[in-house]
């Protein structure tokens, strides 16, 4: 699965979009961000306040956080949006 | 019903060009309202500002949006036109363009949109102090999110 | 505080041209509204309009609700072009530009100023057939009344 | 004074504009209609429905028909604007 940052979060991570096999047991987006934190350090805070942070499956924004993953290619994750 | 254009690009563009594409075949439009959102200098504070976003779903957000207008509204046409990459002050960023028979079909059209660009299309906005240098990255505002709320719950 | 500019003129305007007019010189805009008006063909039933208009009167009635508009809304410009002489469908009638830091008040502005345009601008429109014989003078609409009561009480 | 017609009070009454002496007893908006009424049947007939007819006393809307008249140059009397 394509994992993908924008803003302030891609320049925190120092990462641009990355491959990640996930656990078989990582379903949700809730769980996503519960393995995200645990990676390492800079994961773990980056991911601190993630209340905040935005989802994106397959270029669909989704605010609900125990929304399925499992048939997710691509998962964005970004700070709130401030278009136009 | 109509169909809307959208598209996210570097260029500038011309509202005059804009409108003809929009209006070419159609005698029957009374109305159009066109927003541009340019760049600000914050009185003398900023030297640019560089808009990250995230291909794909940018425009496939933006025409979701647009088509919702068009229904809502009955819009007779309805163009999107958001820049990213580097952007100075006095420069535009974005354009919404909304025509009808009627003028407040027209400005509720594209004060919709523009409601709606504000938090939820992918875009962020990183900003570059009068010296050039790197700063914040531009914040979601409260009042962003309450000017939704006049359009209902919808969306 | 801005002054608006203010034009009646038969000629037809260009929107690019009059948007950089208004921005030249300020580079803290952050929002600009147009509001353009054509002549609809009516579904193919009319030919033309006519439009009669109070010469010094018109200028000065428009140049009072432009100023209320920039006032009221803290504008940081305001242009209104109307034309009158004979006027065909798809044609343009009638240029408000409003600008603004920020987008509600541009929005606001531009569409304040329509409203009183519609019903205190003397302006009459006389309607031309799609065979060219002179028809009928446009009457007043009780919803362009009405539209002037979100405004509250004021002029 | 100068009197001005637009629109269909000009087209029915045939006159763009024309220099009239008012009687000394004609002093305000409200006496100028009633004036206007008495001239001649066309008069009497265009000024009929006085009520939704509007009036400018030097190039300025006055909706008070009792506002004054002595001090007016020109005053204008149209059907409601329709501009925009």
């Amino acid at each position: 699965m394509k994992l993908v940052y924008f803003a302030w979060l891609r320049e925190r991570l120092g990462i641009q979009e990355e491959n990640v096999d996930l656990p078989s047991d990582v379903t949700t987006v809730a769980n996503l961000f519960d393995w995200l934190k645990e990676r390492d350090e800079l994961f773990a805070d980056v991911f601190e306040h993630e209340a905040i942070i935005q989802v994106a499956i397959n270029k669909k924004h989704e605010q609900n956080r125990a929304a399925s993953i499992t048939d997710a290619s691509e998962i964005a994750l970004f700070p709130p949006m401030t278009g136009g | 019903m109509v169909k809307p254009y959208v598209k996210t690009q570097t260029e500038d563009f011309e509202i005059g060009v804009e409108i003809s594409r929009l209006q070419t075949g159609n005698k029957n439009i009374g109305a159009v309202v066109t927003f541009t959102g340019l760049c600000r200098d914050e009185d003398g504070s900023l030297s640019a500002l560089e808009l990250e976003h995230y291909p794909g779903m940018a425009e496939t957000e933006i025409y979701s949006i647009a088509e919702q207008a068009i229904d809502r509204f009955r819009l007779d046409g309805l163009s999107v036109i958001h820049r990213y990459g580097k952007i100075e002050p006095g420069e535009n960023i974005v354009l919404v363009i909304a025509a009808s028979r009627h003028r407040q079909a027209a400005f509720d059209g594209a004060n919709f949109l523009m409601d709606f660009l504000k938090t939820q299309a992918p875009f962020w906005k990183k900003e570059y102090d009068i010296t050039g240098k790197e700063g914040n990255w531009v914040d979601a505002k409260d009042r962003d999110d309450d000017a939704l709320k006049k359009w209902g719950s919808q969306t």
